[in-house]
């Protein structure tokens, strides 16, 4: 067997357990932590787009998951438009808002650049917050957005099991890791690592490394913002606090950082790492001792920040290719 | 012996030699010269001789004690000042704040009112600049700076990167008649520069640096008229 | 034809002036070595031809048009490359892809873009290194690898900032062989070089700047007797030694 | 590729794991009937999830101690508890999980309302009962939903008796009151209030001077106070959460701000901190609240001391609701004799319960209309008053429950 | 008017207090060219330490100055060398090191956490002697406590000031900031440098802690709403700059105060991020000065 071979059949493998274990795993609960699971590598991938790939750190990308959640609902429910429909509006208004803030942003330095998407997203979650309506449009301030139930519809996107939210969410996420991995291996996607690692060099070879971080930020804030919908779709509820606030954004941050920015299975990977932890020591050490899965992620970090500073994708994918030269019989790869 | 011995160092930028095998000495009271093009390795000699750069096998003596991979403040300490190339002004501070810093390690700091009124005696264009910030100081008086600068550490071997680099003429000469004066006082010195001409002149020996190796050295009168230099600048 | 013409430039950076009312052309197919002390200002009239800097007064024409104030990334599409003094590798990716950047002006497909970088690491006998990280490599190969950077954009004028910097000796014959073969390929090159024996052996014609002014031009063999030169270059009181 | 195919491989690692953990669950011995609670029991409301939590547990092992469920033969109640964070995605999902794994058949909770409102959806949308103690945002019960019902006063009422305790004190004691200022939270049930405060006010006419919402996190409450002293209301009302409650008593104190009524609308100011922390500056303030120690009603007293001497400070308004809840929950599973989620919903639709020990509670039976809210729930006013030198909240209001004895200080500055 | 002024008055206060916050911000960023995002979790520390100090003691809230600086100046000291030292050593070369900025926001989770893990997520306020006093001069009034709070952060502030260009260290200080690698060669330690920037820093904290405690509360996240706003202030008042922090706090504070006289007071954290986006793309250097300035 060859490495690609190996590499193909276990890559197709995986992809038919993750869609069969449905069949296995009945619990909506562990379906529903394996849909937010999916949910989180699905955004970091797309944030990956801007953040490991042009090189960039957003801090800011719950903004963009909020502006999906807000224009599917709200179209849906004061307008009867399908969420599927509110899905690529939302998308296509946070690719213009990213490509707005991005203009200006991305001529700036590593930690202006950071704090300026911060600025830039509680800026917005203050004003959702005080802001009860705009003319006939209801946002409804602090109070957040509910969306009735309306029983299993493919059309209102709502379904009264987890099977196809976690079907969705699989797909999105697939579909996602798919793009990335092709724009890695396309003009693009040398083109944005090219500008992220020397824009000097970069522009010299005939790239507008503003151009591309804009196009990529488009692509990363549109994917981003179909990410709310499903979220909010899943939720049947949302609130700018929760769905806007600063924490979703470092999480989307964290799990690139310890997955590995700027590769394709980092987030995944990062993902894989965190959730599992953030789910289980809240259910179960919880109430004891909250706020201790917080602990665990910040010293995670630090750790994976102070001695494997590019994530735990590299040693990982090591491994693997070990394992797989053993398996092939070939000599590790380069 | 020597007060600074270099003996066979390598050294790398990551996996890059840029010195290979190199060794050096200088004695005491003498004025030394290391000369050669762009990319011979000339800063980097002094970068690692300083301790900002690891030598990766070799060995530097100084005073007779083993210094290398030392970090640079406990080099200082020992009495051996790097003037860096560029000058390196701390460009927001006065003139006699960028001094006084010079005097930071302890040594020199007890002393540092008596070594000041002895830099100002000797480039008395900085007391008239005392108070002026280092940024807007011209070129010229900025390498004064520099200099009074690293002569307010007490220096035992006062290394200067380049201290002609981007001057005038007029300038240049005014500096290396200051460096004669320093090296008067019987101040050690060790002197890289791109001005073949006026460092060999001042200097008791010179080495000439390619590629990472000295490629020549000996008496700088001696060097002074050795044609390999003139090919080794004008291709001639 | 004269490719590049400068005319009457000046760049100001604050109170300092980096060149000075500086004329130069380069002719189509030429090799024009400029050399200069440290400081000169030879890498600040690099940067103003490449676009890094818009002049502060004059105007740079290249093909007969002027570019004075366009973009890097403008200019490269021109058909104008240029290398950076200190090497500017991809470091964390492979020499082939560093390559392959550079090839994708010309095509969108990565297969193209592979063919392309292939053939000019050949041409620069680069292309047994093409999967170690651009970070591992030698300074002599670096050197190669930002050529090959540049020239796989198709460049009809090449800019070389000291290409030849931190090189043996036998790597700096290598490097010469190399850039007179880009010339015999059509390619018009402008290079900054400090080793002299590299700019003798190879320019047609030497134009040689201080304190961002002219002070010399002419064949190679001409200019290094010319007593400002060597004032220049080795000291004021050399030449009188 | 390579990245790609580990990242699938370890996928489906984790996957298995999962399997294993989700199929190890113990089958459950129907010994017990679990009831589900989620409650903020960490971040910023977590005192009242707390307060709530030890009501609760009160409640249940009285009614384990005195048999159970005896239709059911005896069964016992158990609480299962989950920490919602005051975060409604948190609230969501963990009532997913109780209702889901933890097999719960009746769930109560939540307090904040954000999260009450998502959360009853969830049940609503299993078919698992769901009995809110306390979370006042009126929409709760008013989605057609037939899963959920509600013991506390819904905040429409809640305003609505604020209005009528003004209208009744001004009337009792001939002072004209005219301007009015709303200062509130600006979060979900700050901004609720203040929407039913305007049209009431209206109604009543009074002249609104001053319209502001605070965001509950300011570093500093000295502008709305510099704001509130301009405008020179005669009543201030105010909804504030914990820790701001305490800053705008004592901000106001600092800067001399004596309207002539200020009245609170529970929350932050009914915590037992707050009386702690502000001290006299509190003095006279007006607070609604569901339930005060002093109410008169047989059992109260003996329940709050019994709850005081086991947990250390008073019941409050909050925790008599969780306490109530749970009797509530007692009664229906009683009378419907079955844990079939259908069964309790129609027993607890049904729900006329007027004795007992849930009879602490300031109103005399609990029955739910059509839309789940019970429609007896009732509140009471309590003014802080200097009693024998110590601060006590004294209830004012209805005026057939005031403490006897004690005359409102109405208006507080004259 | 009277309400403009008593809000101008209020303002001024509180937007040097803000300035305090940012103080220590502002002088990690000079010397270390690092934006702590840690910062407001070691504000959250210096608060938690004086609660428990005055709670637990009972002394004048004010004699917390004397304690809980020093003990935040060693954990600050301690916390740089273990932590942010090696990845400093690692990445040298990096003019703006990335992986700190992550390093430090880990450093937040954790200490936000612990402290929630330890002292549960309630709000704590210390009932001081001096606990919503005030006095009055004409129509306006002036709280006692956050009058004190302004007096110590101006002391503050000129303090630095005058360490920083007065004292060998202070100058050591700005001389690494300037130029790391130079500073090295005068015999400087930047290790040891930035150990005392980020203990000199995190000592401010707690000064801030201190003085913000007898008219605040404390709990696990309350870093986060000075945080944001100290790295606004700072940014304002130009990234390094003492004076610029204290400018940027006052013009936050005003913001704050006397726009809220005009329009609801929620709207002004708007304006703030608004103000500071509009500062980042007109003028990203703030309002001060081209590089550090002290």
């Amino acid at each position: 067997m060859s490495r690609k071979q190996l590499d193909m059949t276990l890559l197709v493998l995986a992809v038919a357990v993750c869609f069969a274990l449905p069949l296995v795993i009945t619990s909506p609960t562990y379906l529903q932590i394996l849909i937010l699971l999916f949910f989180y590598a699905y955004l970091t991938t797309a944030w990956n787009l801007v953040g490991g790939f042009a090189g960039v750190l957003p801090l800011g990308h719950s903004v963009f998951v909020g502006i999906g959640a807000y224009t599917s609902t709200i179209l849906s429910n004061q307008y009867g438009v399908s969420p599927w429909i509110g899905m690529l509006a939302g998308g296509v208004i946070a690719a213009f808002v990213g490509v707005l803030i991005g203009k200006p942003t991305f001529r700036m330095r590593g930690a202006y650049f950071a704090l300026c998407t911060i600025a830039f997203a509680e800026g917005i979650r203050v004003m959702i917050e005080n802001i009860d309506s705009i003319g006939p449009i209801k946002i409804n301030g602090p109070r957040g957005l509910l969306i009735p139930l309306k029983g299993d519809s493919f059309w209102n996107y709502q379904f009264m099991h987890k099977e196809p939210y976690y079907y969705i969410i699989l797909t999105m996420l697939l579909l996602v890791v798919a793009l990335t991995w092709f724009i890695s291996r396309s003009r693009m996607g040398y083109y944005l690592a090219a500008g992220g690692e020397e824009p000097e060099a970069a522009q010299a070879l005939g790239i507008n490394v503003a151009r591309y971080k804009l196009i990529s930020m488009a692509m990363s804030c549109f994917l981003t913002a179909l990410a709310g919908t499903f979220y909010a779709q899943l939720m049947l509820y949302f609130y700018p606090k929760g769905l806007l606030g600063l924490d979703l954004s470092f999480e989307i941050a964290f799990i690139a950082l310890i997955g590995g920015r700027g590769t394709i299975a980092g987030p995944v990977i990062g993902a894989l790492a965190l959730r599992p932890l953030n789910e289980f020591t809240r259910i179960y050490l919880g109430s004891q001792l909250p706020g201790l899965h917080l602990v665990i992620f910040g010293t995670i970090l630090i750790l994976v920040m102070l001695f494997q500073p590019k994530g735990l994708t590299p040693p990982l994918a090591r491994l693997y290719d070990k394992f797989a030269a053993r398996i092939t019989g070939e000599g590790g790869a380069k | 012996m020597a007060l600074l011995s270099v003996e066979n160092i390598d050294v790398f930028y990551g996996d890059v030699q840029v010195i290979n095998g190199l060794s050096l000495t200088v004695n005491e009271g003498e004025v030394v010269s290391i000369i050669g093009g762009n990319g011979a390795g000339k800063s980097t000699l002094l970068k690692t001789i300083s301790g900002l750069m690891p030598v990766r096998s070799g060995s530097i003596t100084f005073k007779g004690d083993r210094i290398e991979n030392q970090p640079p403040e406990t080099i200082v300490e020992r009495g051996l000042v790097h003037v860096p190339e560029g000058r390196r002004l701390f460009s927001l501070m006065s003139v006699a704040d960028n001094l006084e810093i010079g005097a930071y390690i302890k040594r020199a700091f007890k002393v540092k009112d008596k070594t000041l009124r002895q830099v100002y005696e000797l480039l008395p264009r900085l007391l008239e600049r005392r108070d002026q910030m280092a940024m807007t100081l011209s070129g010229g008086e900025q390498q004064m700076v520099a200099i009074g600068r690293g002569l307010m550490a007490l220096p035992g071997l006062l290394m200067l990167d380049e201290p002609s680099l981007g001057l005038a003429p007029i300038l240049v000469k005014s500096i290396f008649e200051t460096l004669r004066k320093i090296a008067d006082t019987g101040t050690t010195v060790l002197l890289v520069e791109q001005d073949v001409h006026h460092s060999l002149s001042l200097s008791d020996r010179g080495y000439v640096l390619e590629h990472g190796r000295v490629a020549l050295e000996g008496p700088a009168a001696e060097l002074i008229d050795n044609k390999h230099i003139k090919s080794a600048y004008l291709g001639m | 034809m004269n490719i590049l013409e400068i005319k009457d430039l000046t760049k100001h950076f604050g109170g300092l002036t980096a060149i000075h009312d500086l004329d130069l052309h380069i002719a189509k197919g030429e090799i024009l070595g400029l050399i200069g002390p440290n400081g000169a200002g030879k890498s600040t009239l690099f940067n103003c031809v490449a676009g890094v800097f818009p002049p502060s007064v004059g105007d740079i024409r290249f093909k007969g048009e002027s570019i004075a104030g366009k973009k890097p990334w403008d200019l490269c599409s021109l058909g104008l490359a240029r290398t950076f003094q200190i090497v500017k590798p991809f470091g964390s990716k492979t020499v082939l892809y560093n390559v392959m950047v550079g090839a994708f002006l010309h095509t969108g497909s990565t297969s193209k873009a592979r063919d392309k970088a292939m053939e000019v690491l050949e041409t620069l006998q680069l292309d047994h290194r093409k999967d170690q990280l651009a970070s591992n490599l030698t300074i002599a190969d670096r050197k190669r690898l930002e050529i090959a950077k540049a020239l796989a954009t198709d460049p009809e004028l090449l800019l070389l900032d000291e290409v030849m910097a931190g090189l043996r000796p036998t790597e700096v014959d290598d490097m010469i062989a190399i850039i007179k073969g880009l010339r015999d390929r059509g390619v018009t090159v402008f290079v900054i070089e400090h080793i002299m024996r590299a700019v003798m052996a190879l320019s047609d014609r030497v134009v040689v700047i201080q304190f961002g002014e002219k002070i010399a031009e002419g064949k190679p063999e001409d200019v290094t007797k010319d007593e400002n030169v060597i004032k220049a270059y080795l000291g004021s009181e050399y030449g009188a030694a | 590729m390579s990245y790609a195919s580990i990242g699938k491989r370890l996928l489906g690692l984790a996957a298995i794991g999962l399997l294993t953990a989700g199929l190890s669950g113990p089958a459950f011995a129907q010994k017990t009937i679990k009831i589900g609670n989620v409650e903020p029991l960490s971040g910023p409301s977590a005192s009242v999830g707390v307060q709530g939590k030890q009501a609760r547990e009160m409640a249940v092992e009285e009614i384990n101690k005195n048999g159970g469920i005896k239709s059911l033969g005896g069964a016992k109640l158990e609480l299962v508890y989950a920490d919602s964070k005051s975060d409604p995605t948190v609230g969501v999902t963990e009532t997913e999980r109780l209702i889901n794994t933890e097999k719960v058949q009746l769930m109560t909770g939540c307090w904040n309302s954000a999260v009450t409102y998502p959360a009853t959806q969830v049940a609503e949308r299993y078919g698992v009962p769901f009995v809110v103690p306390v979370a006042v945002r009126d929409t709760i019960t008013e989605r057609g939903f037939k899963y959920v019902f509600r013991i506390a006063a819904k905040d429409s009422w809640w305003v609505r008796d604020q209005f009528r305790f003004l209208k009744d004190m001004q009337d009792e004691t001939g002072v004209k009151l005219k301007t009015m200022a709303l200062v509130f939270e600006n979060g979900d049930w700050g901004t609720g209030f203040a929407e039913k405060w305007r049209a009431l006010a209206k109604k009543d006419g009074y002249e609104l001077v001053l319209d502001e919402p605070y965001p509950s996190t300011a570093s500093d409450l000295t502008p709305v106070v510099t704001k509130l002293k301009a405008a020179n209301p005669d009543i201030v009302m105010l909804v504030s959460n914990a820790a701001d409650a305490i800053l705008i008593t004592n901000t106001m104190a600092e800067m001399k701000v004596k309207p002539k009524v200020t009245v609170a609308s529970g929350g932050g100011h009914a915590d037992p901190k707050f009386l702690e922390n502000a001290g006299k500056n509190a003095l006279y303030l007006f607070d609604e609240v569901e339930w005060n120690t002093d109410v008169n009603k047989p059992g109260a007293k003996e329940t709050n001391a019994a709850f005081k001497a086991k947990y250390g400070y008073d019941l409050t308004g909050e925790s008599v609701d969780a306490y109530v809840a749970m009797y509530v929950i007692a009664d229906a599973l009683e009378r419907a004799a079955s844990t079939d989620p259908e069964k309790v919903r129609a027993a607890l639709a049904a729900t006329k319960l007027s004795t007992g020990p849930a009879m602490i509670c300031s109103y005399d039976s609990i029955e739910f209309d059509e839309s789940g809210q019970n429609k007896n729930a009732g509140i009471v006013i309590v003014q802080v008053a200097d009693v024998n030198g110590q601060l006590d909240r004294v209830t004012v209001w209805p005026k057939n429950a005031r403490r006897a004895g004690y005359t409102p200080v109405f208006p507080a500055n004259k | 008017m009277t309400a403009v002024i008593q809000a101008v008055i209020n303002g001024i206060m509180m937007g040097a207090m803000y300035g305090l916050t940012a103080l220590g911000l502002t002088l990690i960023f000079g010397v270390m060219k690092v934006v702590n995002f840690a910062h407001g979790s070691l504000l959250m520390v210096g608060m938690f330490a004086a609660y428990w100090l005055i709670k637990l003691t009972g002394i004048h809230p004010y004699l917390s100055l004397l304690v809980v600086p020093p003990l935040l100046f060693f954990f600050g000291y301690y916390m740089q060398n273990l932590l942010i030292k090696p990845v400093f050593r690692a990445e040298q070369q990096v003019r703006e090191p990335l992986t700190v900025i992550i390093v430090t926001t880990g450093v937040w989770y954790v200490l936000d956490n612990l402290a929630l893990m330890l002292f549960g997520a309630e709000y704590r306020t210390v009932k001081t002697s001096i606990t919503g006093t005030s006095f009055s001069m004409g129509d306006f009034i002036v709280s006692i406590p956050k009058l004190s709070g302004f007096v110590v952060s101006v002391a503050t502030a000129v303090g630095l000031w005058l360490f920083m260009v007065k004292t060998r260290t202070g100058k050591a200080l700005q001389a690494t900031s300037l130029d790391r690698e130079a500073a090295n060669l005068m015999g400087i330690d930047q290790y040891r440098i930035y150990n005392l920037a980020f203990g000199i820093g995190t000592a401010i904290a707690g000064i801030a802690g201190c003085v913000i405690m007898p008219f605040y509360y404390v709990y696990p996240s309350v870093g986060v709403v000075f945080d944001i706003r100290a790295f606004i202030i700072v940014v304002l008042g130009g990234l390094g700059s003492i004076h610029g922090a204290m400018l940027g706090g006052v013009i936050i504070g005003l913001i704050e105060s006397v726009f809220s006289q005009f329009m609801p007071s929620t709207w002004t954290e708007a304006i703030i991020y608004a103000v500071f986006l509009v500062i980042l793309f007109v003028k990203p250097s703030g309002f001060f000065g081209k590089k550090q300035d002290w």
